[in-house]
C-alpha cells in the first residue's frame, strides 16, 4: 500500500492538478480534497497547492485560512500531520499561525517567474529528507507576495532551531529576510516555501530538470517507513 | 420617466430619439425603423447601436474579411470555421484545439492594468465558450518611443495586468510580442491570444434551439461599468482634448473568471448546455441576440431577473453593459437543477432569465412590459455593411522609392561590430525579459517551450506526449512599405517560428490592427493587408479559423502603421521532439538555410542605425516557406538538429547572437563567399533559419536539403565565448548579454 | 511636518472584486450585518513645510494625476492630525 | 446604515516598496518637498443597524483577525459621518 497525499483545492488554487502529478511521479496516490469539506478523508500527509485562493485578495492566503478544510488541517499539523504549503500554501500556513512571519509584497513589486537557486538547510523534516545537507537544487519560482518577512527575534529563533528549512542562492528576488525561501515547523512536520518543487519534476517541463522531486520522495518514504 | 414600451413605441412614431449620440448613421436608423415597421423601443435602439458599432458589426472589414472563407485552402484540419466565438482545428487522436487573437486597444491606453486585464479576460471567455479548457494565452503588444514618458504609464500598467490577470487564472504565458514605434504612441496595441483544447465530441456552439429550452445567465453580477463601451471607445477616433468623452472602463475580476472556468467545464463535462455563448463586448444585447439568431426558435427574457450589481439600472443599460466574467447558457429544463448546482459548488452566481421559443422573435420584458421585439438576426447579423471608399496613397510611391541602399554602410569590422551591439541593445531587438518574467509560464505543468523561443509549446496529452505550438507574430514597418507584402510576411514568420520548434503548421488567427476606415487610404492598407494574407493562407495550406479587426487606431489624422498580427498554430506528434533555439554543444555546425539578398527596407538595421523607414519589404516566397518548413519539422522529428532559430527581423546577426546567449555558448561564423558580410549580417531576406547540426548528423542533413533543393550553407560552428565573424569582428559573449538584457530593464526602472 | 492622507476609492459603479471578496467572507467568520465592503487605498504623505492651500491643491493635482485614475477612482484629500498614530 | 472605515497600514518598521515607489516618482513630477510616503488600505463597511459601541468592539475584532495581518500591519477603525462623499 502506498501513501495517500491529499491535495487541497481551494477557489482560485492553480498548482492543485500540478501537485497531484508531483505525488503520482513520486509514486504515492493523490487524493482531491476540496475547500469546503472538513473531512481529510484519511489521507497521510496534506499538500496546499500554489495559485490565487480567492483571487489572493486581501492578502495572499488570508480568506483561505478560513476555510473549513483548514480547521482539520491546522488541527492535524498540530498532531503532526505532514504539511507542505508551495508558494500560496505557505502564505495560507503563515496566515493560519502554523508558521511564523509574514508574506509580503515583492519588493520591486511585480510578478516574478524565474528559475530559482535554492540551498536545502535542513534535511530533517518530512518533506526534505532525500536531499543532503546544503544541496543546491534549481526549481522555478513564481510569486507577487513573496517577501518572508518576521521580526528580529523569530528570525533569530528560527536560524538557532535551524528551521529555515531553504535559503535563496544568487540574487534575492523579492527581498526576503536573511534570504529565506522556506521554513519547518519545530516539529519538522510543517514546512512552506514560496518556490515550486511540483513544476520541477519531469526534465520536458518547468525549468527542466527533476530537483522538486525529493520533495514527495521524502514524504512517501516517511510515510511507507511508518 | 415612462417606460418605452413596444406599444408605446408604435403609437409615438415622431419621438426624437438619441440615435445620432449612440453613434448611429441617419441611413441605419432608418433602416432600424424599417425592420420593425416602427421607431425602436429605448431598449431596442441601445441594441442595436452597439450591435451594429464598427466593433460588433465589422460594417467597414466585413466585404474584405470575406476573402478568408472564398479562398480558404482545403483542409481536413477545420472543424469549426470563422463566425463562431473561435475556429476549432483538429490535431489529432481525438483532439481539437481552438485558438483566438483579439485587440484591446482603446480600452488599454485609458487605463492600462484594466485595460489589458479585462482584454484577456474577453478572450479566455471566448476560447471557453467552444467547449473547451484554455491551456495558455498570448500578448502581442505595441506601445510609442521606448524612451517618451508615456510608455513608462502605459507599458508596465498593460504588463501588469496582462500577468495580473493571465496568472491568476491560471494560464501560462507562452508568447508574445513587444515592439515599440512612435506611430503607437496615442494608440498602444494590446492584443491578446488565448488557445483551449477539447475532444471533438465536446465542441460547443453559440445557438439558442430547444423550444422551452433556459436561458441562464452566470457569473458575475451586471453593473453599470463599461456601458457603451464598446460602440465608444472601438469605433471612435480617440480624441484626448476631450476628456469629458471619456467612457467608462471596466475592472476585471480573474478570480471570478477562474471559478467560470472550472464551473463551465464541469457542467460541459455532464454535458449540461445545448449551447452557449460568452458575455463580451455589447453584453446581453449580444450574447442573447446572437444565440437566437444562431438558433432554431425565439427568446424571451425577463429582463428583471437579471442579477444586479446596482440596482438603479435602467433596462437600456442593463442590456448594454460589458460587466465581465458573465457567461448566458442554454439548457434543457430537466437539467437546470444539476447547473445551477454545480454553479454553487464553484461560489457563481446563475440566474435563469428566459427561455427559447417558437416562432422566431427576440422579446424582452421589464416588469412585465415588453420592452423588445425584433428578429434576432436583423440586430446580430444583417447589420450594415460598408463598401467604403479605398485609395493608394499618395506618399506610397514615394515611400516605396526613398531605397535603405543609399543609406551609408558600415565599412569596416570595427564599424560592424559597433552597429551589431547597437542593434542587439536597440529596444525593439533587445531582451523582452522583463515583460516575460513577470508572466507565468508554467502554471498547469504541461509547458514545453516559452518566451524567448520562437514559438510557445504545450503539451495536451501526457500518455502521447501531442502538443501544440503557436506563434505570433507582425511588423507594422513592413506594412506600411507595403501592406499586401506585409502581411504575408506576417504570416510567413510566424509560419516559420512554429516550424523552427518541430511542430507543424496548421491554422491561423489574425488581429488586423488599423487606422480610420473613413480615411481611404487606410482602407486601402486593410484592404490589401487582408488579399495578401488571404492568398498566403492559400498557398500555405493554412485556413484563417477566426480573428478580430480593431480599427480607429490613430490621432487625429495619423493612424498608426498599418499592423496585422497574425498567430499560426502548429502541432507536433512528440513534444520530446520539440527543437530549442539554444545553441548549446560545443562543436555542433550552424547552417544557414535558405538564400540571403540584399534587402533592407524596412529593416531593423535601418531603424536602428538611421531612423529610416522606406523601400520595400523583403519578397515573400511561400513555396520556399513551405520548403523550409518542411525541412525543419522532418529534421526535428528525426533527431538532425539540437537547436533552430528563425531569422526575421535584425537579420541573422540578431538570431545568432539570441542562440549563442540562449544556451551560453558562442560562435565561429565565416561570411560565405558570394556574400558582403554586412548585407550577410542585417539583411532580412524571409525563408531563411539557422540551425545547429550534430556532426554526427551532417551528411543526412545535408543530403536531406540538396535533395529538396534548399539551400543550406555550412556557416560555422558552435564554440567559445564570443561571437566571432571571422575576419570582422569578435564579440564577447558577455558584453552581448550586457547589451541585449540591460536596455528594456533601463528605460523602465 | 504634516500628514497628509489621499484615500483613493473605486467609484461606486465600477466593480471591486477585493471588496466582494472581503463582504462573502464576512458570514462564514460569524460576522452579520454588513451591506458592503469597498477596499481602496491610503496614502500617507509627509510634506514638509506649512500645509497651507497651495499646498493642498498641489497634493489635490497630485492625486488627480498620479495617485488615481479619474477613470475609475475619486479620491479625497485632507490633513491629519498628528495624533491618531497607534494601533486601534 | 453608517460606514465604518477601517485604515490599515505596514508597520513603521516594515519596508513599503509601493510608497517608496511613489515617493521615488513625486521630484519627475516636478512635486518637491514630500519627505515619506507610505501606501495602505482603506476599507469601507457599510454596517446595518446602529454603531454603537458594541458594533464597533465587533468591527475591531474583525480589523484584528481578518483584515489586517497584525504580523506586519497596524489598523485603526472609525466611524465615518456620512458626507464626505464626492472626489477632491
Ligand atoms: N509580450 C510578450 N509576452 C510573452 N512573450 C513575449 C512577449 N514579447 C515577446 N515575447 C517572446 O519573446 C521572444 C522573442 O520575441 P520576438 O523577438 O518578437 O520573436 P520573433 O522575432 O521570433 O517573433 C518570443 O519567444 C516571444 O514569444
Ligand atoms: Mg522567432
Amino acid at each position: 500500500m502506498t501513501a495517500r497525499i491529499g491535495v487541497i483545492t481551494f477557489p482560485g488554487s492553480l498548482d492543485d492538478q500540478d501537485s497531484r502529478r508531483a505525488i503520482r511521479v513520486a509514486g504515492a496516490e493523490p487524493v482531491s480534497l476540496w475547500h469546503r469539506d472538513r473531512d481529510l478523508h484519511q489521507v497521510d500527509a496534506v499538500v496546499l497547492p500554489g495559485g490565487f485562493s480567492y483571487g489572493d485578495y486581501l492578502r495572499a492566503g488570508a480568506i483561505a485560512r478560513f476555510s473549513p478544510v483548514m480547521e482539520s488541517v491546522i488541527a492535524g499539523a498540530r498532531e503532526g500531520l505532514p504539511v507542505l504549503g508551495i508558494c500560496n500554501g505557505f502564505q495560507v500556513l503563515t496566515e493560519s499561525h502554523l508558521l511564523p512571519g509574514a508574506m509580503l509584497r515583492n519588493n520591486h513589486l511585480h510578478f516574478v517567474c524565474r528559475e530559482q537557486r535554492l540551498r536545502v538547510e535542513n534535511t530533517g523534516t518530512a518533506w526534505t529528507s532525500d536531499y543532503t545537507e546544503g544541496q543546491e537544487i534549481r526549481i522555478p519560482l513564481k510569486n507577487m507576495d513573496g517577501r518572508y518577512t518576521a521580526d528580529e527575534r523569530t528570525l533569530d529563533m528560527l536560524e538557532a532551531e535551524g528551521r529555515v528549512a531553504f535559503r535563496y542562492l544568487g540574487s534575492n528576488p523579492n527581498g526576503s529576510l536573511r534570504d529565506i525561501a522556506g521554513i519547518t515547523n519545530g516539529a519538522g512536520n510543517v514546512v512552506g516555501l514560496m518556490p515550486h518543487p511540483e513544476h520541477a519534476v519531469e526534465p520536458l517541463t518547468g525549468t527542466g530538470g527533476t530537483d522538486g522531486l525529493g520533495f514527495f520522495t521524502s514524504i512517501l518514504k516517511r510515510l511507507v517507513a511508518v | 420617466m415612462t417606460l418605452d414600451t413596444v406599444g408605446r413605441a408604435a403609437s409615438t412614431p415622431q419621438t426624437e430619439q438619441p440615435w445620432a449620440e449612440l453613434g448611429l448613421k441617419p441611413d441605419e436608423y432608418q433602416r432600424v425603423r424599417e425592420i420593425l415597421g416602427r421607431r425602436p423601443t429605448g431598449a431596442e435602439l441601445a441594441m442595436y447601436s452597439v450591435m451594429w458599432s464598427e466593433h460588433c458589426s465589422y460594417k467597414s472589414s466585413k466585404v474584405h474579411l470575406r476573402q478568408f472563407g472564398e479562398k480558404a485552402p482545403e483542409s481536413d484540419a477545420m472543424l469549426v470555421g470563422i463566425g463562431e466565438n473561435a475556429g476549432v482545428v483538429d490535431v489529432g487522436q481525438g483532439y481539437a484545439v481552438t485558438f483566438k487573437v483579439e485587440s484591446h486597444n482603446h480600452p488599454s491606453y485609458i487605463e492600462p492594468y484594466q485595460g489589458a486585464a479585462t482584454g484577456v479576460g474577453g478572450i479566455v471567455r471566448d476560447i471557453l465558450a467552444m467547449g473547451a479548457r484554455p491551456i495558455a494565452v498570448m500578448d502581442p503588444l505595441r506601445f510609442g518611443a521606448a524612451d517618451h514618458p508615456d510608455t513608462r504609464r502605459v507599458l508596465p500598467g498593460v504588463v501588469a495586468g496582462i500577468g495580473g490577470y493571465g496568472n491568476c487564472l491560471g494560464l501560462p504565458n507562452i508568447g508574445g510580442e513587444v515592439v515599440f514605434d512612435p506611430c503607437y504612441q496615442g494608440n498602444p496595441l494590446v492584443n491578446a491570444l488565448c488557445v483551449g483544447v477539447m475532444r471533438h465530441e465536446d465542441i460547443h456552439l453559440a445557438k439558442a434551439s430547444g423550444v422551452g429550452n433556459k436561458v441562464i445567465l452566470y457569473g458575475a453580477r451586471t453593473g453599470g461599468d463599461g456601458i457603451g463601451g464598446v460602440s465608444v471607445l472601438a469605433s471612435e477616433t480617440f480624441d484626448d482634448t476631450k476628456p469629458a468623452k471619456r467612457p467608462a472602463v471596466q475592472v476585471g475580476d480573474p478570480f471570478q473568471e477562474k471559478l467560470l472556468i472550472e464551473c463551465t467545464l464541469e457542467i460541459f463535462g455532464e454535458k449540461l448546455v445545448a449551447g452557449i455563448q460568452d458575455l463580451g463586448g455589447a453584453g446581453l444585447s449580444c450574447a442573447t441576440s446572437e444565440l437566437a439568431s444562431a438558433g432554431s426558435g425565439g427568446m424571451r427574457i425577463e429582463l428583471d431577473a437579471v442579477p444586479l450589481r446596482d440596482s438603479s439600472l435602467s433596462p437600456e443599460e442593463i442590456l448594454m453593459s460589458e460587466s465581465q466574467e458573465r457567461m448566458c447558457a442554454i439548457v434543457e429544463p430537466d437539467k437546470v437543477d444539476r447547473f445551477l448546482e454545480i454553479c454553487e459548488k464553484w461560489d457563481v452566481g446563475a440566474t435563469v432569465i428566459g427561455e427559447v421559443t417558437e416562432g422566431s422573435r427576440l422579446e424582452i420584458f421589464w416588469h412585465g412590459e415588453q420592452i423588445v421585439d425584433v428578429p434576432p438576426r436583423s440586430v446580430a447579423h444583417e447589420g450594415p455593411t460598408y463598401q467604403r471608399p479605398l485609395a493608394r496613397p499618395e506618399w506610397q510611391d514615394a515611400l516605396q522609392a526613398d531605397d535603405p541602399g543609399r543609406l551609408p554602410r558600415p565599412t569596416d569590422g570595427r564599424e560592424l561590430r559597433e552597429q551589431v551591439l547597437r542593434l542587439v541593445a536597440s529596444p525593439n531587438q533587445a531582451s523582452k525579459a522583463w515583460v516575460t518574467d513577470q508572466y507565468d509560464r508554467f502554471v498547469q505543468g504541461n509547458t514545453v517551450l516559452a518566451q524567448p523561443e520562437d514559438s510557445g509549446m504545450v503539451r495536451i496529452d501526457e500518455d502521447t506526449n501531442l502538443g501544440v505550438a503557436v506563434a505570433t507574430d507582425g511588423n507594422g514597418r513592413y506594412a506600411k512599405l507595403d501592406p499586401y507584402t506585409g502581411a504575408q510576411l506576417a504570416l510567413a514568420e510566424s509560419y516559420r517560428n512554429v516550424a523552427a520548434t518541430g511542430a507543424k503548421p496548421l491554422a491561423v488567427t489574425d488581429c488586423l490592427n488599423f487606422g480610420s476606415p473613413e480615411d481611404p487610404a487606410v482602407m486601402w492598407q486593410f484592404a490589401e493587408a487582408c488579399r495578401g494574407l488571404a492568398d498566403a493562407c492559400l498557398t500555405l495550406g493554412t485556413p484563417v479559423t477566426g480573428g478580430n479587426v480593431s480599427l480607429y487606431n490613430q490621432t487625429g489624422d495619423t493612424a498608426i502603421h498599418p499592423t496585422p498580427v497574425v498567430g499560426v498554430l502548429g502541432v507536433i506528434d512528440d513534444v520530446n521532439r520539440r527543437t530549442q533555439m539554444a545553441f548549446a554543444e560545443e562543436g555542433q555546425l550552424i547552417y544557414l538555410l535558405g538564400e540571403t539578398r540584399e534587402e533592407l527596407g524596412g529593416s531593423a538595421w535601418s531603424q536602428v542605425i538611421h531612423d529610416h523607414l522606406g523601400g520595400r519589404p523583403p519578397a515573400v516566397d511561400l513555396e520556399r516557406e513551405r520548403l523550409l518548413a518542411e525541412i525543419l519539422v522532418a529534421a526535428s522529428r528525426d533527431g538532425m538538429v539540437d537547436a533552430a532559430h528563425d531569422l526575421s527581423d535584425g537579420g541573422l546577426v540578431q538570431a545568432l547572437v539570441e542562440s549563442c546567449l540562449r544556451g551560453g555558448r558562442g560562435a565561429r561564423v565565416v561570411v560565405p563567399d558570394d556574400l558582403d558580410p554586412f548585407v550577410f549580417l542585417f539583411s532580412e531576406s524571409a525563408g531563411r533559419a539557422i540551425v545547429a547540426v550534430p556532426r554526427s548528423e551532417e551528411v543526412r542533413f545535408t543530403d536531406m536539403c540538396g535533395a529538396r533543393g534548399l539551400p543550406a550553407a555550412r556557416i560555422g560552428v558552435v564554440d567559445g565565448e564570443s561571437v566571432e565573424v571571422q575576419g570582422q569582428f569578435d564579440i564577447p559573449l558577455a558584453e552581448l548579454r550586457e547589451a541585449h538584457e540591460a536596455t528594456i530593464p533601463g528605460l523602465l526602472a | 511636518m504634516a500628514r497628509v492622507v489621499v484615500d483613493v476609492m473605486l467609484k461606486p459603479e465600477i466593480l471591486d472584486p477585493q471588496g466582494q471578496a472581503v463582504q462573502r467572507a464576512l458570514p462564514g467568520l460569524g460576522f452579520q450585518g454588513v451591506s458592503q465592503v469597498r477596499q481602496g487605498k491610503r496614502f500617507e504623505l509627509e510634506v514638509e513645510g506649512p500645509v497651507d492651500d497651495a499646498a493642498l491643491a498641489r497634493v489635490r493635482e497630485l492625486a488627480e494625476t498620479f495617485l488615481a485614475n479619474t477613470v475609475i477612482e475619486d479620491f479625497t484629500v485632507r490633513v491629519e492630525p498628528e495624533t491618531e498614530k497607534a494601533a486601534s
